[in-house]
């Protein structure tokens, strides 16, 4: 056997056994709601959870970049209903092939996130203004594309990437397992990604170091509004519907999943391992209220009493 | 040593708001020499390598690189060039690992990959030709800042640049970790490559560079071989004057014990620690890289949590569990590390030298006394002569020898009666190193009791009438500085225990 | 002759208010009057803000749909202090001067589901409520009414009640998430046609369409079309267009001086086919 | 002349016209409206505007501290409905004089904040997480406590707080001046507020410069909690009612007030004036809108690009 491919194999699982001690909060959920609920614990529920974390988790993932470059992007879910009106109002309205119209759905996430970049890194303005105001203005386009009213009824074809499956797994699963993987690639082993981190980690000495630090944030908030449109088109086509006011407060979801995962806000350390972790914290809590059927004033309660637990436990786990 | 010249810097001018940093200086390099820059804190060393490798635009005046005109808009296009730097303040990534911030964008790749094989491979060699030993593996932030400091060397030597600019390399490093760096120095000569050399240690601009260059308040003072000069008239071209001795004769007079230390142990720290310290005197504790010099001071100053042990002040026992309680007790500690542990680098020089006395000394009633605070600030910059436009820039706009005098400033403030010394010369041009001696003086004069944690051996000898020296978290041995030399201490150091 | 109406609708991020106000502006536009609209994105603070801004500009006629029928009273006693009539519509003020109401009333049709939800399973079976937004006045109102029809049938169990947001991509995650733990539905009642909407999409998905009958709230296009195909069973409908054009016409009125009824009822109609 | 006195007053007035740099894109706003609404320049509307202000404006100065410190708070706008809530209750339902209620209204809002801070700083918990956490614990309280209605009808004493006038100035604004004042001292010329800025700038060396930095974290996020108790309380008797669900996103107008106003996002550097301007710059920005009867999907587009205007002509007037 090759020894240094032994080797690298058992430094990343090592590597991955270390990030799951971020995951000691989802665990000790998953145990405790097993208990409490029979329906649990059963493989049509946890394809239900992992269906529905999708488009909070390809959001975060994107927002896991951003925020390890030290920046913020509170445009997300305006973002995301942008580009789902887009793609579907060419569908129904223009009456475009579909493909097409998702080509044009992501290249318009792409280019909100584009316009965030550019006035993050070329202007200088701080993120979280930057993001605000793009997070109204695209909501704003939205209502007005739209006139405020979904839009409705699609063919088989899109229904297939919100809500087909390849066997037994959600499309929509297949595709975040997918960016999953290529984005954490990308952070670990390009370096687009160490660029990342390093810019995150200390902005001056990367650009000391002779790299074009603009350049790169310019990519990352333009590939977050990418990632943004995918999880909008994936949200319309399982919705059957592109509302406009889809993903309103998705940012905040989205940026506590980065946290609870680990990533700190202020840049250069985390990774989008435990971000998917941390989105799950979230969705397993949601479901697990639904089904213990909490009701509604002391579900809030609960809900935030559990991530308080959750990030808790983590982190006492860490700092052993 | 040829003749030809690789760099020429003429009538270089830059200024910062309320600064003349620079004020129409030239500068020329040999190909092949190692070329001194030496003078004061704040005399713009700096900003002129800076200016150099495009960090800085200059206001006027014209850069010759190897005989062409050069216009850099950013270090990429000096490291295209050839140039390399190694910064006095470290420029490193804490959470990236050795070899990524050593090859931090210049990876090898393999298709779109970085190639760690390589990556790793390439750190290991830089790093074994500096005869270190750090693993490429390990992260920045886990390191001490000497280690730091040699990767910063390794990021610069390892662009294989002909021009290299080191700006203070030495400032953190310990005897053994210098004398590397000067063999790596003589090797990079023999492949003519010219190097930029700033220190403020005289002994190694004599060591090892061929010319001096001086500035003096931003102005361009003399050139002058190394061989045609002496150490009174490089520091008359400095800073005008001539200092008499480099050390002064110290004078002690040890009365009464002011801090005893039983068995103190701190889990990975620090092993069974016990030492007394008397008022009026001056402990010296030496140690190589990483034996714990630091974290024992840190443990006196009540900086860890977990620890066990006894600290008795004048006889009293004492609990103390933070920072706050030592410096309420009279114990005070000046860090290694300013820039991480000292400063408050976004706020003015007045706000960070008052900031231990604000709720003591200058409270007026519920406020900040104002005209206080100025007047203390004021004090410190006149005694300590902090070179600075006035009281309220912005610390992080000092140059960092004047960054170190703020944070000595702030220690003072607090009128302590323990002082711990953790490298206070560290970056301080001579001048103001024999004030800080004569400060030493001052506060043992005082009754002070002052501990002296130092990489510099004879600051040590010199500075001390007893001498601690550590080994790995471990007191080896006490030595009597009026007898003490260099070697009984490097035994010590090096873990073998005298009889 | 230069009438100037002002209307301050709750928000504009449903597609019910979207109507109401399309109703009024497109009667104002028939009627040659001006109206100035303001949208307090659900927060009675900025209803109340947005008033004033209102009357700064010197309106003739104020039409509010509050926020909440308590904290628009402020904003109504300031127009009363201008001396600006004021017309509400779909909810009530609980305090001012107000000249005329304009609404159906959202318990009602909260019975209205709820009876039709026990008519068609013979008073017998287990049923969902998917919720509003949690201390919202419709969320409220709707599930009084339809809790006090099923508290009248013993035999008709609600198994579960869970908040969803008025939200499309919410109704179908909570939906879906009570579908894994209810094997046993025969009905959803949501406090809205969105939540609605997206419970048949969690229903459907899960391939039990045929157990479960929809019933929703507000009769928006999308659930109008629903129920024609038979996807949902009824919903609600409140006429919001035809609401926002009385308003106008009862604000011109007003205007001119002309006495109008207190409370102008507008019917409630359950949509079935 | 007291030439001291002479001198410091010279100071004071240079320090007050180089903030009113950051005010550069308040101006242009205020005058561009000026031209466009004859509404918009007159007493009453600007009497309006800064009563419309002052809510928001109270907590952002509470705001202003945490992130001073580097911190966020999510939870303001829950903090108020709480404190809102609880003050309603006691005099309504518990029939207690107003002024107790009031006393424990602002020691509801003061303790939440206290248990933000604890967790900050004793638990090192990530603020983001910790206040999101109390952003849903404390709307689920103020939700169950009013059993999800509002609480309405209070006496002219009560009212007097929200909708009464000193002379022509309404009482939220004489409140927000004073609490202002307050808190421009505190940050500028007491130990506090010097603290307040070193934790942000550089916590560690704060540490060592032998100050309780975990007692002052508390103590912030404390005052913020009673701040928004104190907006909680204003909003309650403005509108005559507690609504259990008043604030929502109220933590991100904040936050955008603060930012907007110079304070940098990592902490250490801003200030409490640069604040109001930034709140002042969003709520003339609303009227002005309402007053130009800008539709409303339009409405949003015009209210980010503005904002990002007014931040640019900020950034880039302190440039110069
Ligand atoms: N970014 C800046 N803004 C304002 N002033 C600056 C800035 N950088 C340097 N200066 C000022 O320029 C002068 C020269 O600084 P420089 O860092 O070049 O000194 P130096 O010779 O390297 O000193 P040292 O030996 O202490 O490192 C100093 O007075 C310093 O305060
Ligand atoms: N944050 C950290 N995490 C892990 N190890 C650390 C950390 N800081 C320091 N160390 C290790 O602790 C040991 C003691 O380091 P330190 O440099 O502080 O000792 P020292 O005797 O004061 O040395 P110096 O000569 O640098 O002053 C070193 O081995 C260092 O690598
Ligand atoms: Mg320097
Ligand atoms: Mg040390």
């Amino acid at each position: 056997m090759n020894n240094l491919s032994s080797n690298l194999n058992k430094n990343n699982i090592l590597e991955v056994l270390n990030k799951f001690k971020t995951g000691i909060g989802l665990l000790v959920l998953i145990i405790i709601l097993s208990f409490l609920s029979p329906y649990f614990l059963t493989i049509p529920n946890l394809l239900n959870i992992v269906r529905q974390v999708s488009i909070i988790a390809i959001i975060s993932f994107g927002m896991t970049m951003v925020i390890l470059t030290g920046g913020i992007d509170l445009s997300v879910g305006s973002m995301l209903a942008f580009s789902g009106a887009i793609t579907a109002g060419m569908i129904i309205n223009s009456g475009l092939n579909v493909f097409l119209a998702i080509f044009i759905g992501l290249a318009a996430g792409t280019a909100l996130g584009l316009f965030n970049g550019i006035a993050v890194a070329k202007a200088k303005l701080p993120a979280f203004i930057v993001t605000l105001a793009m997070m109204t203005i695209a909501r704003g386009f939205t209502l007005i594309y739209t006139n405020g009213r979904p839009i409705s009824g699609f063919d088989e074809t899109f229904r297939f990437f919100g809500a087909g499956y390849l066997g037994r797994i959600p499309v929509p699963v297949v595709i975040m397992f997918l960016l999953l993987f290529v984005i954490y690639i990308l952070l670990k082993k390009t370096p687009l990604g160490r660029y990342i981190y390093a810019i995150g980690g200390n902005e001056k000495a990367t650009k000391l170091s002779g790299i074009n630090t603009d350049k790169i944030k310019i990519a990352v908030y333009a590939l977050n509004g990418f990632l943004a449109a995918v999880s909008g088109i994936i949200l319309t086509s399982r919705l059957n519907s592109a509302q406009p006011m889809a993903g309103e407060g998705y940012e905040l979801d989205a940026i506590a999943a980065v946290v609870l995962g680990g990533t700190s806000l202020s840049g250069g350390s985390g990774g989008v391992v435990g971000t998917i972790i941390g989105a799950l914290i979230i969705a397993v809590l949601n479901n697990g209220l639904n089904l213990l059927n909490v009701s509604s004033f002391y579900q809030l309660v609960a809900k935030g009493a559990v991530i308080l637990l959750a990030v808790f436990l983590d982190r006492k786990s860490q700092q052993q | 040593m040829g003749n030809e010249k690789v760099l020429e810097m003429k009538n270089i001018t830059k200024t910062f708001p309320g600064v003349k940093a620079l004020d129409r200086v030239n500068f020329t390099l040999k190909k092949g020499e190692v070329h001194a820059l030496l003078g004061e804190n704040g005399a713009g060393k700096s900003t002129l390598m800076k200016v150099l490798n495009g960090i800085h635009k200059r206001d006027e005046g014209e850069i010759i690189v190897k005989g062409d005109p050069v216009e850099f808009e950013n270090t990429k296009e000096a490291q295209n060039a050839g140039l390399a730097i190694i910064h006095q303040e470290l420029e490193l990534i804490p959470h990236l690992n050795v070899a990524e911030n050593i090859y931090l964008g210049r990876e090898d790749k393999k298709g779109i990959f970085i190639n760690y094989k390589q990556l790793y491979q390439n750190t290991a060699d830089v790093l074994e030709m500096l005869g270190v030993d750090i693993d490429p593996r390990a992260k920045i932030k886990d390191l001490n800042i000497g280690s730091q400091q040699m990767v910063e060397i390794a990021k610069a030597v390892s662009q294989n640049a002909d021009i290299l600019v080191m700006d203070e390399p030495t400032s953190s490093l310990t005897n053994q970790e210098i004398d590397i760096l000067f063999e790596l120095i003589e090797r990079l000569k023999e492949q003519e490559i010219s190097i930029v050399y700033i220190s403020h240690r005289l002994e190694e601009v004599f060591e090892i560079c061929d010319r001096v260059t001086v500035l003096r308040d931003g102005q361009f003072v003399g050139e002058v071989k190394t061989a045609e000069t002496d150490e009174d008239q490089l520091i008359n071209m400095m800073v005008g004057r001539t200092i008499e001795d480099r050390f002064p004769e110290m004078k002690f007079n040890p009365g009464e014990e002011i801090l005893r230390v039983e068995n103190l142990a701190v889990p990975d720290k620090i092993i069974d620690a016990s030492f007394l310290l008397h008022k009026g005197e001056v402990l010296g504790i030496a140690g190589l890289m990483g034996s714990g010099r630091t974290e024992l001071a840190k443990a006196v100053f009540g900086v860890y949590k977990e620890k066990t042990g006894d600290i008795y002040f004048k006889g009293k026992k004492l609990e103390i569990n933070s920072p706050a309680d030592a410096l309420k007790n009279g114990i005070s500690y000046l860090s290694e590390d300013r820039k991480d542990e000292g400063l408050v680098l976004g706020l003015p020089v007045a706000d960070n030298i008052s900031i231990s006395v604000l709720t003591t000394m200058l409270k007026a009633h519920t406020f900040i006394n104002a005209a206080a605070e100025k007047e203390l600030a004021q004090k410190y910059i006149e005694d300590l002569s902090i070179k600075t436009p006035s009281e309220m820039q912005l610390v992080k706009n000092l140059s960092g020898g004047n960054q170190q005098k703020v944070v000595i400033s702030k220690l003072l403030s607090t009128k302590p009666e323990v002082v711990i010394l953790d490298e206070p010369t560290r970056g301080i041009d001579v001048g103001a190193k024999r004030e800080i001696y004569n400060l030493m003086q001052e506060l043992v004069d005082n009754g002070v009791g002052v501990i002296l944690i130092s990489s510099e051996l004879p600051e040590v000898l010199n500075l001390s009438n007893r001498i601690l020296v550590m080994h790995e978290q471990e007191i080896m041995g006490e030595l009597d500085a009026a007898d003490a030399n260099q070697e009984e201490i490097m035994q010590l150091a090096t873990g073998r225990r005298n009889q | 002759q230069d009438i100037k109406i002002g209307l301050a609708v709750s928000t504009l991020n449903n597609p019910f208010f979207v109507d109401l106000k399309d109703g009024a502006e497109s009667m104002a536009e028939e009627m040659g009057v001006e109206i100035l609209t303001v949208d307090a994105q659900n927060d009675a603070a900025a209803q109340l803000s947005s008033v004033e801004d209102l009357l700064i500009k010197q309106i003739d006629v104020l039409i509010v749909n509050p926020v909440d029928g308590n904290a628009v009273v402020s904003a109504i006693t300031a127009a009363n202090d201008a001396g600006v009539p004021v017309i509400t519509v779909d909810r009530a003020a609980e305090g001012g001067d107000v000249v005329s109401h304009i609404a159906s009333d959202n318990v009602e049709g909260g019975k209205m589901a709820g009876e039709f939800i026990a008519k068609q399973l013979n008073k017998e079976g287990n049923v969902v409520e998917l919720q509003g937004i949690p201390g919202t006045s419709a969320a409220r109102d709707r599930g009084k009414g339809f809790n006090i029809v099923m508290d009248k049938y013993p035999n008709l169990k609600v198994i579960a009640r869970q908040p969803a947001g008025f939200d499309r991509a919410e109704g179908m995650t909570v939906m879906e998430n009570i579908l894994q733990g209810n094997p046993d539905i025969d009905a959803v009642f949501a406090h809205n046609d969105n939540m609605a909407l997206g419970a048949m999409e969690a229903i459907s998905a899960a391939g039990r369409s045929d157990e479960i009958m929809i019933v929703g709230f507000d009769a928006i296009d999308d659930a109008v079309e629903a129920v024609k195909e038979g996807k949902m069973a009824a919903t609600v409908a409140q006429r919001p267009t035809l609401m926002g054009e009385m308003a106008v016409e009862t604000a011109v009125k007003v205007a001119n001086g002309n006495e109008v009824k207190e409370y102008i009822p507008v019917p409630l109609e359950l949509i079935t086919d």
